[in-house]
């Protein structure tokens, strides 16, 4: 199959959903005459003009209510903020707005407004350009969260956010941009709320998303070497959570490591891994491992980055907690 | 002024409507009778009413706090309006939003607002939506002499104004945020000269006059309407109640309070009304009668509803996926 | 012992403060001539003056950004934010800068800044009045996290959090506000990071913050006529985490429930129960349960509110389901 | 003008100093030796240096994204600075900062920041701090033209307005932010215009000729330390690189470049004093040897520098607990 990179698929997503709609827009800082600062936008201006592919100022609170307004109006904005760490200048338009509206005007209306945003460290820009926060939005009802891994899981989850209803926030991963992957050229939308075993196995459950998925298959790899068979399960959103497969997959094998970028502390893996207890107490066989970055800012020099980053290693070392040692 | 009487007729009404409107809340709100808290808006009718009458159901208004004046201004069902806050289940919300969350997409409502200076940027997205549909609807929105220090009011005006956009920021300044009177929060007289900062046209207009308002609004949604970008319009006027209920308003004058009455925007109107022959004595009277009427059967509508249903209480949440 | 509301405990905290370090000052929003909307402030504008009270226009990130920079400067603020709602208009402030100034810059600086919030519903003030977001908090490395319950420990952890070197989140109830308890006069510090065992009992642990705890009590005594005897571990700080408390009590009960206001799916509560889970699998007779309220907004009719809220009928049930029936 | 002669040499010396640092770290990234990014200051060094030669070291500076210029010019050392760009434990931030964090509380500096328009509160807390302990120092927040559009700006301002801080608001308007052009982000031509919203005063000046700089901060800064507040000055300049490195500025046309890069502070700053006799062409060559030798110096402190350490991984996410 024709192979593509992960940015490419979001812009193919893009562009094909603004094709068949014409009230899908996107709007950003440097979205259109420069291609977006990850170049998920290129191209969009030339193809759609400057109303529908829209620079703005420097002003994320005012980009995402343009979102809002613009989507309780009727149309469906796909607004970019920069880098995910900058929603804690815009989190109320989020949060209050985008999010409750709904609610609190009894179902009288509907955003249907997607908020796409990089994450992630890994290039040594710091603590205030590297952080992946996505456990916030996950505990705002009324909001969706999507966190795709790879280009195929990308195009298809973008387009399915686009066409739902409601406010999405949709993770993109910066180290991810580059990755390449099998991604048919037609349109098709996975459906939000579904994870997906990437890969089977039978002794331990690594659950993980975004760019973690790809730490733990390669952890999967370094365990089999050592006779353990691991289940990869991406989560690919985190709300709606998809809490079948999940259990599914732990009661057969009975033990799991729950893995995130994001910092470890009150991340979102506290919540799989509690659900877990919660779900399936009966099929654990030890302890819901959770493997996430340390309680501290994200540091520059790439000797502490990498540190500080979850890694293969740290998978397998964690899941090597959760399985008792094989005789050969 | 070339307001023809129709006009000038729905300005009275509907200012008496919210005028009789708030009484009686703030009547229920000390009986008890209603949960939560309400912000008034009686004192600042002129305001709401001279802008509204330049829009139509298609056009957008994002509102505040204080937002029963907008919402009645703009066509806004009393008795749904009363059932919500109420908390009953047939009020615009259910009963899950109440004073602070009344919102009526089919008259252009996009919600009032419980965040100070929220209201702006989503006006600037409907405004957004109205030209790019190639429309020439408009998009208002209101907010206080306090919201104008938000960095949203600074974003938003500032992007409306890049997109031109038409958007219509009328700010109601009433001379305080809380407790906070004007000259404590900013070093300015005049909102409207924030206008400059965006390249925008600021005017500023007596907010209790509702003639001034009426024309003042008329040519800055005009603008809007064929293309011209956004405005502020700044109206100076006055709350007669404290800034919500149980707020004594201590930081208030005795005299600042009877001064600001006297120039009472509806007593005003009548007299001019009456004066210009558009209505007579009684008239005015029966149409306050009117309202009165249809204050007390929202009323009557309120409190004969069902509660609101447990039901609801996890509904709307998410709306059924989408296309 | 003297008796004080939860509200004047923390005047005192901050009048005593304020009397005892000149570098102490006050500011927000309404908080010095009209006393605070919670009357938290009142009096200070008459004692100590305009210069350290001090009233602020409506822009929360302006006034954690006053904090930032006149702690980063020397200074001891101590800003409030009228509504914890309010914290989406100054989250940059609060998560970038003043959590991260030290870590970022190597250590060579210090930001002792206290932000109290009041969170919590219970007022029928609807979704953007009532909510409790500590967890984003909490997730912040940087930040501290308090959370009173009682008039005593708000007056002690007040003043922990005004000495303290580090930016702290401190968070109120607004349905405590009225509480009264006792209240030494004197000035006293209970350190940040010890939690507290409220109630001692053997069957099963209720682990609560806020509001909460008092609910945890009355589940108690529900649950003690059933002969169910409940401790109830008040945590008193989310950062840091009293984990030993924790776990000391689960070794003893064997069994938890962690109950908070804020909404239970990717709250704070995840993070707890997860973490007794790794610490203390093998101790653990049932699940941890979770109790907090449910995924959505928060609704404005007081009948749904109340259903909305997690209470101690909620708490007794949980805790049911992880104690065996007894059988006299 | 009346500048005394050891002023101008500072100016030019650090102007010199900001360009050699610039040039050098920008090859150090082409050669792959620094991680990370850099927004190189190179083109707009008049407008750190007028301003800063004002100030002390008691004096607060809050910064940017593109602030090795703001350090220089306020007293940092270019072998800390240098260190930290290579990330090694000798650098301001042990390594963990890199470009976008470097502070230095001993010099007044508050730090750079990643984001865009975070500094301007955090100035008007310095300056808050400042009155409050009743000393004459002032802060002085730099921010982009792009900047000039945050929450934050209108915030801060209006905050500092309010508060009569003693902050000076400077405004590095070069024309973009990243991609966009001033006249694609806002509708004016003068930021400085802005001030009026908030009644403070607002200059325009020539952002690459130090003089001019230097004036309009001193009247400012002035005004700050004797307690008459705050004001806005906007800088007027172009940065010579892409907005950060790797940025071919496909935006800009080669004409615009060019044209600004007949403008180039250091140059005219050098030509003028050797004019007014400040300096003659040798020593002028001297001082430019001794930076470059100063930064050939940096450069070799940082590359012997031991690299940061694992053990401040965890370290200094908090403070000892206090007093
Ligand atoms: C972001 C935010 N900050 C603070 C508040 C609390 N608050 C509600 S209304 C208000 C004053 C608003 O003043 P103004 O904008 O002048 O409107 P007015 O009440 O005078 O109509 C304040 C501070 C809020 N609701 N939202
Ligand atoms: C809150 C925030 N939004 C966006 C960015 C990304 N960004 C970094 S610099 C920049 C442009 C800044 O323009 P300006 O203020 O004019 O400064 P300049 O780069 O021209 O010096 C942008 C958009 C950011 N770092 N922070
Ligand atoms: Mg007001
Ligand atoms: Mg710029």
């Amino acid at each position: 199959m024709r192979q593509l990179s992960y940015s490419k698929a979001l812009n193919e997503a893009l562009r094909s959903e603004m094709r068949r709609d014409s009230s899908v827009f996107v709007a950003g800082e440097d979205v259109a005459l420069d291609d977006g600062a990850f170049r998920v936008t290129a191209g969009l201006l030339g193809e759609f003009g400057p109303d529908r592919a829209v620079d703005c100022p420097i002003s994320e609170a005012a980009i995402v209510g343009l979102g809002v307004g613009a989507a309780a109006a009727g149309l469906r904005p796909v607004v970019e903020i920069m880098f995910m760490d900058f929603v804690g200048c815009c989190l109320d338009q989020i949060f209050n707005q985008a999010a409750k509206m709904r609610y609190m005007f009894g179902g009288n209306i509907t955003v249907p407004l997607v908020i796409r945003t990089p994450c992630g460290a890994g290039f040594s820009i710091a603590a205030q350009h590297s952080q992946s926060v996505e456990a916030w939005f996950a505990h705002v009802p009324g909001l969706k969260v999507v966190m795709p891994a790879t280009p195929y899981d990308a195009k298809g989850l973008l387009i399915s956010a686009i066409r739902d209803d409601n406010p999405v926030v949709f993770v993109e991963h910066k180290r991810l941009y580059r990755l390449r992957g099998d991604v048919p050229e037609e349109a098709y939308a996975i459906p939000l709320g579904k994870a997906d075993v990437k890969r089977e196995g039978r002794d331990v459950t690594l659950i993980a998303t975004s760019m973690m998925v790809h730490e733990a298959l390669a952890a999967a790899d370094m365990l089999a070497e050592t006779g353990i068979s691991a289940e990869v399960v991406d989560l690919r959103t985190l709300v709606p959570l998809d809490l079948d497969t999940i259990i599914g997959s732990v009661a057969k094998t009975h033990r799991a490591v729950v893995v995130h970028e994001a910092v470890k502390f009150g991340g979102f893996g506290g919540e799989v891994a509690a659900s877990i207890m919660e779900e399936a107490f009966d099929y654990l066989d030890a302890p819901v491992k959770r493997v996430g970055a340390p309680f501290s800012p994200v540091p520059m020099a790439p000797v502490l980055e990498k540190a500080y980053l979850p890694d293969r290693n740290k998978i397998v070392a964690a899941a090597r907690e959760t399985v008792p040692v094989r005789v050969k | 002024m070339d307001v023809d009487r129709d006009a000038l007729i729905w300005m009275y009404t509907k200012m008496q409507t919210i005028r009789q409107f708030e009484t009686r809340v703030a009547r229920l709100m000390l009986e008890g009778k209603l949960p939560g808290t309400v912000h008034l808006y009686a004192g600042e009718e002129a305001v709401a009413c001279g802008v509204c009458a330049n829009l139509g159901p298609a056009d957008y208004v994002s509102s505040t706090h204080r937002g029963h004046g907008h919402l009645i201004a703009k066509g806004g069902d009393l008795d749904k309006m009363m059932a919500e806050l109420f908390a009953k289940s047939t009020g615009y919300c259910k009963g899950k939003g109440g004073s602070m969350h009344i919102a009526s997409l089919g008259v252009g409502i996009l919600g009032a607002n419980g965040i100070v200076g929220a209201g702006l940027p989503i006006a600037v997205g409907a405004g957004f939506a109205a030209k790019y549909r190639k429309s020439d609807a408009v998009a208002v929105a209101f907010f206080g002499d306090g919201a104008s220090n938000q960095g949203t009011f600074h974003e938003a005006v500032n992007l409306a104004a890049v997109l031109k956009a038409p958007v219509i920021f009328v700010c109601e300044n009433n001379g305080y945020a809380v407790s906070t009177s004007q000259a404590r929060h900013q070093t300015i007289v005049d909102v409207a000269d924030r206008a400059r900062a965006y390249g925008i046209p600021g005017a500023i207009v007596d907010g209790n006059d509702v003639f001034a308002v009426y024309k003042a609004a008329r040519e800055a949604i005009g603008r809007a309407r064929v293309g011209l970008g956004p405005s502020l319009v700044e109206c100076k006027t006055y709350r007669h109640y404290g800034h919500s209920i149980g707020d004594p308003g201590r930081y208030r004058t005795q005299e600042e309070v009877d001064a600001w009455k006297l120039k009472d925007p509806i007593p005003r109107l009548r007299d001019r009304l009456i004066e210009l022959g558009v209505m007579s004595g009684e008239q005015a009277d029966s149409i306050d009668q009117e309202v009165a009427g249809a204050i007390e059967s929202a009323v009557r509508f309120a409190e004969e509803s069902p509660s609101a249903s447990l039901e609801a209480l996890l509904e709307d949440v998410y709306a059924p996926s989408g296309n």
